[in-house]
């Protein structure tokens, strides 16, 4: 939805070039490797079109540029792609993501939990690429600040009850349960059965766990004080964010909608770089990426668009400052990104802050 | 010792009653009609949202509401057998079961185009459990669902064993053709196996949504074991489904315990293996399963 | 040329075959008859290799052979057909005999694929061969017909057909005649005694049709409660009273 | 007025045509037995009764009523009861259960005719509780005749309900047979017994490729010489039987050609 | 002219995609169109073929076994054999069930299969799957590289073809009906039934992993999600059904035309207007069960039909 937001401001001031529209294309990758590759043949092929954001999950992302888009000489910009695997991908300079790597959310995670006094954790991942990854880093990380993992359990999703794997989990006495887990694969399901179980009061979880649903289904009394999501953040005091969130916001979404930021931001980027480019050429433009997304130039922020295509007319150089933070990309194609602790607010809803 | 009771016993019964409730319904029409029905997973989602969407018109209980959700699937099922079904009594098991797979496509994604990919719960919030005897946990609504299928399961049996209709389902399991020169109407008895499955289906679903929450996918993925329970049961024999729901269940959470050391005995990454296990050991060692159903 | 030594097979309490011992000679035709259940056919298919026994022993030609599998007995020579039939419903009439000739090299997937010579010469054999034998039982015209079509008595025929497919030694036939129009039945019983003598078949009957039994076996063993009854020539097994109360009847009109 | 009446009935299963014509009634009280070779289409010709085929033409009649391609179960709520040939009866269900199967659409009390069911057939008294499916050949017949006595119906269909029986029980059904016709129900079977059947029926057809051959009377039928020759296995086999056959496969041709239309 | 060329780009893929299926409908074809055994654990063979064919053809990595840097055509034969090898344990214990019991059998067993590549993080890298798979001609130009990738499979699929009629048409293809029709009899004529259905099993599963080592190359990655049994069994049956079961250039056909429109609803569905397109691919599932059902009811033997050859046309 961050995407479509991008594209519409962008044909409103003006278009690419020379006024041509924007067109989002979907295709639905399943975090699946063959719907991956399948998809981003679709989109490279028959829609022709110049660059990806996407895909979404990790597995299929690392399917789809592999197989089709560095192969055809394809920008990908994945929004929420977070396996560190992505990080050293031989991808031409072809591969992108605005979401950090997992390696900075687990550590981010892990000195969170340490600043808030837990000393022992148990933690409990769900076995998929994303919070695989993540529960890897995490657990390296609260043990290098001294902390104690007191039984760490992986589990697999989308089973019907954990109780088991909880009473496992609880058997050596920790102050808080780490969740690393879709909140509708299994981690709902792992909050509510320690919860009604009696088994863990506290929950550390990352942005898997990081939706409303969360707190509308387990009840915002219990959760309070309870719990601390880390989610890829932007500082939402920022005017880059603001100026997104506002504009997202009148659209009638919640501009914390995981990864919808990110998603607005890699569109906004590959607008960019083809207006740098000059052309939908798809070489050129990831030449370009690199030129508008990193400083020095004018600064850019969301919204910004007549702006930015006039500074580019101009010939000067650009640097977008995204929803989400910096967007400066390193050699890899990686950005280091910001981080948010969510708590549950009185409202009933979840309140961040950005971690510096 | 109590742990054990509390977090791998009780939550393993719970779960094993509702894989017995669903379980009957793919025996049913296992042994009845003779395919492997993959919709009927989605049956028991459909039966969960059915249930969510009167509780948002009446505020009324999710198990007052039951009988309703079990009448509307009902007609549902026999709706769908109809158009969908009806065609292929005649085609080889294969097609049928292909054609159930097509129809579970398409209801999941009615479901999902409906209500939405997003979770909800019948009651937000958590239930914390009533204590026993200072250590035995028990929550009130897995007492409630363990009865309500206890008395389900009595009924579905009764039903099959004491009335015509039963009679004929099992004549119609063992002969379609023989079964109508014997004047037995057998769309009827179709009817009502479908019946009797999507009543079943929809309690399962309106239990495990009781139990954690809904979703679009709930049903598909207890599909795989509640076929375990069904095979372990012994095709065509209700009663056998309700034993192997019970031992399935119960079996998955018990492999994770702790039984030597304080590891789990089998890493929980496996426990969706366990009822396979358990299943293809039953069947290589008595093929007909643990109740002696039907061998075709 | 078999002999079952003490074979007893029982069905939970019900002792169908009841501790029996009885040989059956090479190059004659034997009868064996008796009550509906008396355990003719679990005979059958305890040498058959269908049904393990639940004690005793069964020796062909001098050879224990209790409880091998059946595809191995075939391979001795020791052939059957079912009482009630058993075709292969998707497959021709033609096929149905076609598939059954051991030894066949094009049933090896390897040979199959790459050695079409050999193949085809087999092939050819066999094909003829199971020609002659639809000529024979006059089901030609329905060469190609799908043998899940034949009427009730043709599968019967069918049956009897794939006996004649093969080198067999001992051949087993289970009710060759029950709902076989009687005077086919007849040319049954000529087709029997000429592969008999023609190519030296023993057969082992079992049949409930006392006029082709009185015309074809001898001996005849009658068989009660899994156990022999008596044996000796039907002149004589039909005149004995025990014979005649438990299986013969009273409605029985001598022929 | 007659109990069952096909009239020139012609089909067969799917597309091929078996029957081409066959015509054949059964009075009241009447025992009548339908003879001919294997193939010729008897037991084709009873199926026909039940909608169980694709009927090109002709009808079926009950007594006066037209039950042409009427579903198996409604035929059988009418009073018309059958055996058929093969598959006659519920392997998993157990004996008993079986025999009760049978009683289906009364809804009275048969524990009565249960009783007399065991009397006929003393066989199955032990087995009662065995599953039929494991049942020898001979009693698996015992069973399905039961089952269809079970009703006491307009009219009884047999497809040759003395094969595997042994000569005991042979005797014993065709005796069943005679009496329950003498309580006054009419009967239509098929026999390769056909001397036995002909000696108690009051009337016999001959069938050959799916047409009408012969009928007349039990008696005359048993009497011919032509008769006794190629159907009944009498004297030599003859030159002119086969020949008989060989027209088969040019009236298979026909029929395909036909159905073909 | 671009937009011409971007399409016979997708028809190369939709073909790479659809003859790497029809290694599976084939592989499937024996097994259930030949000899009846209804095996629905494909997924589980085709995990094999991939992890196998992904792990010995990779250069040496950390995070998964591996190091062996086969060339492709090695760890390609190397997957079959496994699969062959699993395909022979599994059929050795499963091979006696009924239909239907094998079919819920297998697809536990595969179940367990895709369990244990998932949870053996040592062995495979676990849920992160495996990368780098090297893919055949992948450093000719464009489009050459795909344009040879197509040629590979489709030689693969063709030569399978030629030597599945063979054996279809031969003596073995006649004893395997006659398995299919009648167990008992078949028995009863001398063939030893288990052993052939154990053949029957192992080269079909040999050819599913043939195809997930394929699979593996084409797309350069693979995970657990692949082997998903949505798409790598059920969509496997929905091909050889609608194809034609027992049939194969149905098999062929049904593999190539199912995937195309598995793949291709998605551009019709993407074009629905604004809150719709991105529900669309709900439509899309259920588009794709509506045809499925159309099909099965207009074609319920398949689009070629079985034809066993007759008798006479042979002589
Ligand atoms: N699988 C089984 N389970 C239990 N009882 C069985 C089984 N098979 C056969 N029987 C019983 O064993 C006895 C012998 O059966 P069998 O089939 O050998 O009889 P038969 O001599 O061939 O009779 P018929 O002439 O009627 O065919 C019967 O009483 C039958 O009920
Ligand atoms: N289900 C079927 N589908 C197609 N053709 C069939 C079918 N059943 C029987 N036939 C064909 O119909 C013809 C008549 O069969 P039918 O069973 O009526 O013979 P019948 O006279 O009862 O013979 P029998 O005495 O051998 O039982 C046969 O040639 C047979 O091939
Ligand atoms: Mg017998
Ligand atoms: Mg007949």
């Amino acid at each position: 939805a961050g995407r479509q937001l991008a594209a519409d401001q962008i044909n409103a001031a003006g278009g690419l070039l020379n006024g041509d529209t924007l067109t989002m294309v979907l295709a639905d990758s399943q975090c699946d490797p063959k719907a991956g590759v399948d998809a981003g043949t679709k989109v490279v092929n028959v829609e022709q079109v110049v660059a990806i954001v996407g895909a979404s999950c990790s597995g299929a992302t690392n399917g789809m540029v592999q197989s089709v888009t560095i192969p055809a000489g394809v920008v990908a910009i994945s929004d929420s792609a977070t396996a560190p695997s992505i990080t050293d991908l031989d991808d031409n300079d072809l591969v992108f993501r605005v979401a950090a790597s997992d390696a900075y959310q687990g550590s981010a995670l892990a000195q969170l939990a340490w600043n808030n006094g837990y000393r022992t954790l148990a933690m409990t991942y769900a076995n998929d690429d994303y919070n695989a990854g993540l529960a890897g880093v995490f657990e390296v990380s609260f043990k290098a600040l001294g902390g104690t993992i007191t039984a760490n359990q992986m589990h697999e999703p989308n089973k019907a009850s954990y109780r088991s794997e909880l009473s496992t989990l609880s058997g050596n006495g920790a102050e808080g349960l780490a969740i690393f887990a879709y909140y509708g694969g299994s981690g709902i399901a792992i909050m509510r059965n320690s919860l009604e179980a009696g088994l863990f009061e506290k929950f550390l979880a990352a942005d898997g766990m990081f939706d409303q649903s969360v707190i509308d289904q387990i009840g915002a009394d219990v959760l309070r004080e309870n719990i601390m999501i880390t989610q890829a953040a932007s500082d939402y005091d920022d005017p880059s964010y603001l100026a997104f969130a506002n504009a997202f916001e009148a659209t009638g979404h919640s501009p914390q909608a995981p990864y919808a930021a990110h998603g607005y931001d890699a569109t906004f980027l590959i607008a960019l770089a083809i207006e740098k480019a000059g052309s939908t050429d798809r070489a050129a433009i990831s030449a370009a990426l690199r030129e508008v997304a990193n400083p020095p130039g004018v600064v850019i922020r969301p919204g910004e668009w007549a702006k930015a295509k006039a500074a580019l007319a101009a010939g000067q150089d650009v640097n977008y400052e995204g929803a989400v933070g910096q967007n400066d990309f390193d050699d890899n194609g990686d950005v280091t990104g910001l981080f948010s602790v969510n708590v549950v607010g009185t409202d009933g809803k979840w309140t961040g802050d950005l971690i510096r | 010792m109590i742990d054990f009771i509390n977090f791998y016993l009780i939550p393993g019964i719970v779960l094993g009653s509702i894989y017995a409730l669903g379980a009957i319904g793919i025996t049913l029409t296992f042994g009845i009609l003779r395919f492997a029905n993959f919709a009927h997973g989605e049956m028991m989602t459909l039966g969960a949202y059915l249930t969510l969407t009167m509780m948002w018109l009446t505020g009324w209980h999710p198990l007052v509401l039951l009988p309703v959700a079990m009448v509307l699937l009902a007609l549902v099922a026999v709706g769908v057998d109809q158009v969908f079904y009806r065609p292929f009594r005649n085609s080889p098991a294969v097609v049928v079961v292909i054609a159930s797979f097509g129809l579970m496509l398409m209801i999941r994604s009615v479901t999902q185009f409906s209500w939405g990919a997003q979770l909800q719960a019948f009651v937000p919030g958590i239930q914390r459990p009533t204590i026993f005897f200072d250590v035995l946990r028990l929550q009130p609504k897995h007492i409630i669902i363990i009865t309500s299928a206890i008395v389900l399961m009595g009924i579905v049996h009764y039903l099959l064993t004491h009335t015509r209709i039963g009679k004929a389902m099992r004549a119609m399991s063992d002969s379609p053709e023989l079964a109508r020169l014997t004047g037995i109407d057998t769309e009827l008895v179709i009817k009502a196996t479908w019946i009797l499955g999507a009543a079943t289906a929809a309690a399962a679903g309106v239990f495990l949504a009781f139990d954690s929450h809904v979703s679009t996918m709930m049903g598909f993925q207890i599909l795989l074991p509640t076929f375990a329970a069904a095979i372990v049961g012994g095709i065509g024999r209700p009663y056998g489904a309700m034993a192997g729901g019970l031992l399935i269940g119960i079996t998955e959470e018990l492999s994770s315990y702790p039984w030597i050391g304080d590891v789990p005995l089998l890493s929980p990454g496996y426990k969706a293996g366990v009822s396979f296990a358990i299943m293809v050991a039953v069947l290589i060692w008595r093929p007909s399963g643990l109740f002696r159903g039907r061998v075709f | 040329m078999l002999e079952l030594d003490n074979l007893t097979k029982s069905f939970g309490g019900l002792q169908a075959v009841d501790n029996c011992s009885l040989k059956i000679a090479s190059g004659r035709i034997t009868g064996l008859i008796g009550p509906n259940g008396a355990g003719k056919t679990t005979i059958f298919n305890m040498i058959a290799g269908a049904m393990m026994p639940t004690s005793g022993r069964i020796l062909f030609q001098g050879e224990d052979i209790t409880g091998l599998p059946t595809h191995q007995m075939f391979h001795r020579g020791i052939v059957r057909t079912f009482q009630i039939p058993h075709e292969f419903g998707k497959l021709t009439v033609l096929e149905n005999l076609m598939v059954v000739p051991a030894d066949q090299t094009g049933e090896k997937l390897f040979l199959g694929l790459f050695s079409p010579g050999a193949v085809k010469r087999r092939e050819a054999e066999v094909r003829k061969l199971a020609e002659e034998t639809l000529e024979f039982l006059t089901l030609n015209h329905l060469r190609d017909e799908l043998a899940e079509n034949l009427s009730g008595g043709q599968k019967k025929l069918l049956e009897l057909g794939r006996t004649m497919m093969t080198d067999a030694k001992l051949v087993l036939l289970d009710e060759p005649g029950a709902g076989v129009n009687p005077t086919l039945l007849k040319q049954l019983g000529n087709m029997i005694r000429r592969l008999k003598d023609e190519r030296g078949y023993t057969f082992c009957i079992v049949e409930h049709d006392m006029d082709m039994i009185a015309s074809l076996c001898d001996p005849v063993i009658v068989l009660n409660e899994g156990k022999v009854l008596t044996e000796g020539k039907m002149e004589d097994v039909r005149r004995n009273e025990r014979v005649l109360d438990a299986y013969l009847g009273g409605g029985e009109e001598a022929a | 007025m007659t109990v069952l009446e096909l009239d020139n009935v012609t089909g067969g299963y799917g597309e091929t045509e078996i029957l081409h014509g066959i015509s054949l009634k059964v009075d009241p009280g009447e025992i009548v037995v339908i003879i001919g070779p294997n193939g010729a289409g008897k037991s084709t010709a009873m199926k026909s009764v039940f909608g169980l085929l694709n009927l090109h033409g002709g009808r079926v009649m009950l007594d006066d009523e037209d039950i042409t391609n009427t579903p198996p179960e409604k035929v059988v709520r009418k009073g018309v009861c059958y055996v058929p040939q093969t598959g006659n009866i519920f392997p998993n269900l157990s004996v008993h259960e079986n025999l009760e199967m049978g009683a289906y659409v009364r809804r009275d009390d048969f524990s009565g005719r249960l009783d007399d069911i065991y009397q006929i057939f003393p066989p199955l008294v032990e087995k009662r509780n065995q599953p039929a499916g494991t049942l020898s050949g001979g009693q698996r017949q015992m069973v399905a005749m039961g089952k269809a006595l079970m009703l006491e119906p307009k009219i009884l269909l047999l497809d040759e309900p003395s094969a595997g029986l042994s000569p005991k029980y042979r005797g014993e059904i065709f005796k069943v047979v005679r009496d329950i016709n003498e309580a006054g129900t009419p009967i239509l079977m098929v026999e390769q017994n056909a001397k036995q059947a002909l000696g108690i029926a009051d009337r016999g057809y001959i069938l050959v490729d799916g047409q009408n051959r012969l009928d007349d009377t039990g008696k005359k039928l048993l009497a011919n010489k032509e008769v006794a020759e190629m159907f009944l296995g009498g004297g030599s086999v003859p030159a002119k039987k086969t020949a008989a056959r060989k027209t088969k496969p040019k009236a298979r041709a026909k029929a395909r050609g036909k159905s073909k239309q | 002219m671009d937009q011409l060329y971007g399409y016979f780009l997708y028809g190369l893929s939709l073909l790479t995609f659809g003859g790497i299926y029809a290694m599976l409908t084939l592989g499937l074809n024996i097994q259930l169109g030949f000899t009846g055994l209804f095996n629905a654990g494909i997924a589980g063979f085709f995990v094999v073929g991939a992890y196998v064919s992904a792990i010995l053809s990779t250069a040496e990595s950390e995070r998964h076994l591996g190091g062996f840097d086969w060339p492709i055509p090695a760890s390609l034969v190397a997957a079959m054999l496994v699969s062959a090898v699993i395909g022979w344990a599994v059929a050795r214990i499963s091979i006696r069930l009924r239909a239907d019991y094998l079919a819920i059998a297998t697809l536990g067993i595969a179940e367990i299969l895709r369990l244990t590549f998932k949870n053996e993080t040592d062995l495979t890298n676990g849920a992160r799957g495996v990368s780098y798979i090297p893919k055949p001609y992948e450093n000719m130009p464009e489009p050459w590289n795909q344009i040879l990738m197509a040629a590979v499979v489709l030689a693969i699929v063709a030569v399978l073809y030629f030597l599945l009629e063979r054996a279809r048409k031969s003596p073995w293809g006649r004893v395997m009906s006659a398995i299919r029709e009648n167990e008992g009899s078949a028995r009863a004529a001398g063939k030893d039934v288990d052993r052939l259905r154990v053949q029957a099993f192992v080269v079909g599963a040999a050819m599913m992993g043939l195809g997930g080592g394929m699979m593996a190359h084409y797309l350069k990655f693979i995970d657990p999600n692949a082997a998903d049994p949505t798409t790598a069994t059920f969509l496997v049956f929905v091909m050889l059904i609608v194809g034609g079961s027992g049939n194969n250039k149905g098999a062929i056909l049904g593999a190539i035309l199912m995937w195309t429109i598995w793949s291709a609803t998605e551009i019709f569905t993407s074009m629905l207007p604004g809150d719709l397109a991105i529900r669309s691919a709900y439509v899309r599932v259920f588009l794709i069960g509506l045809m499925l059902q159309i099909m099965l009811q207009k074609f319920p033997d398949g689009l070629l039909p079985e034809k066993r050859l007759q008798s006479s046309d042979s002589r």
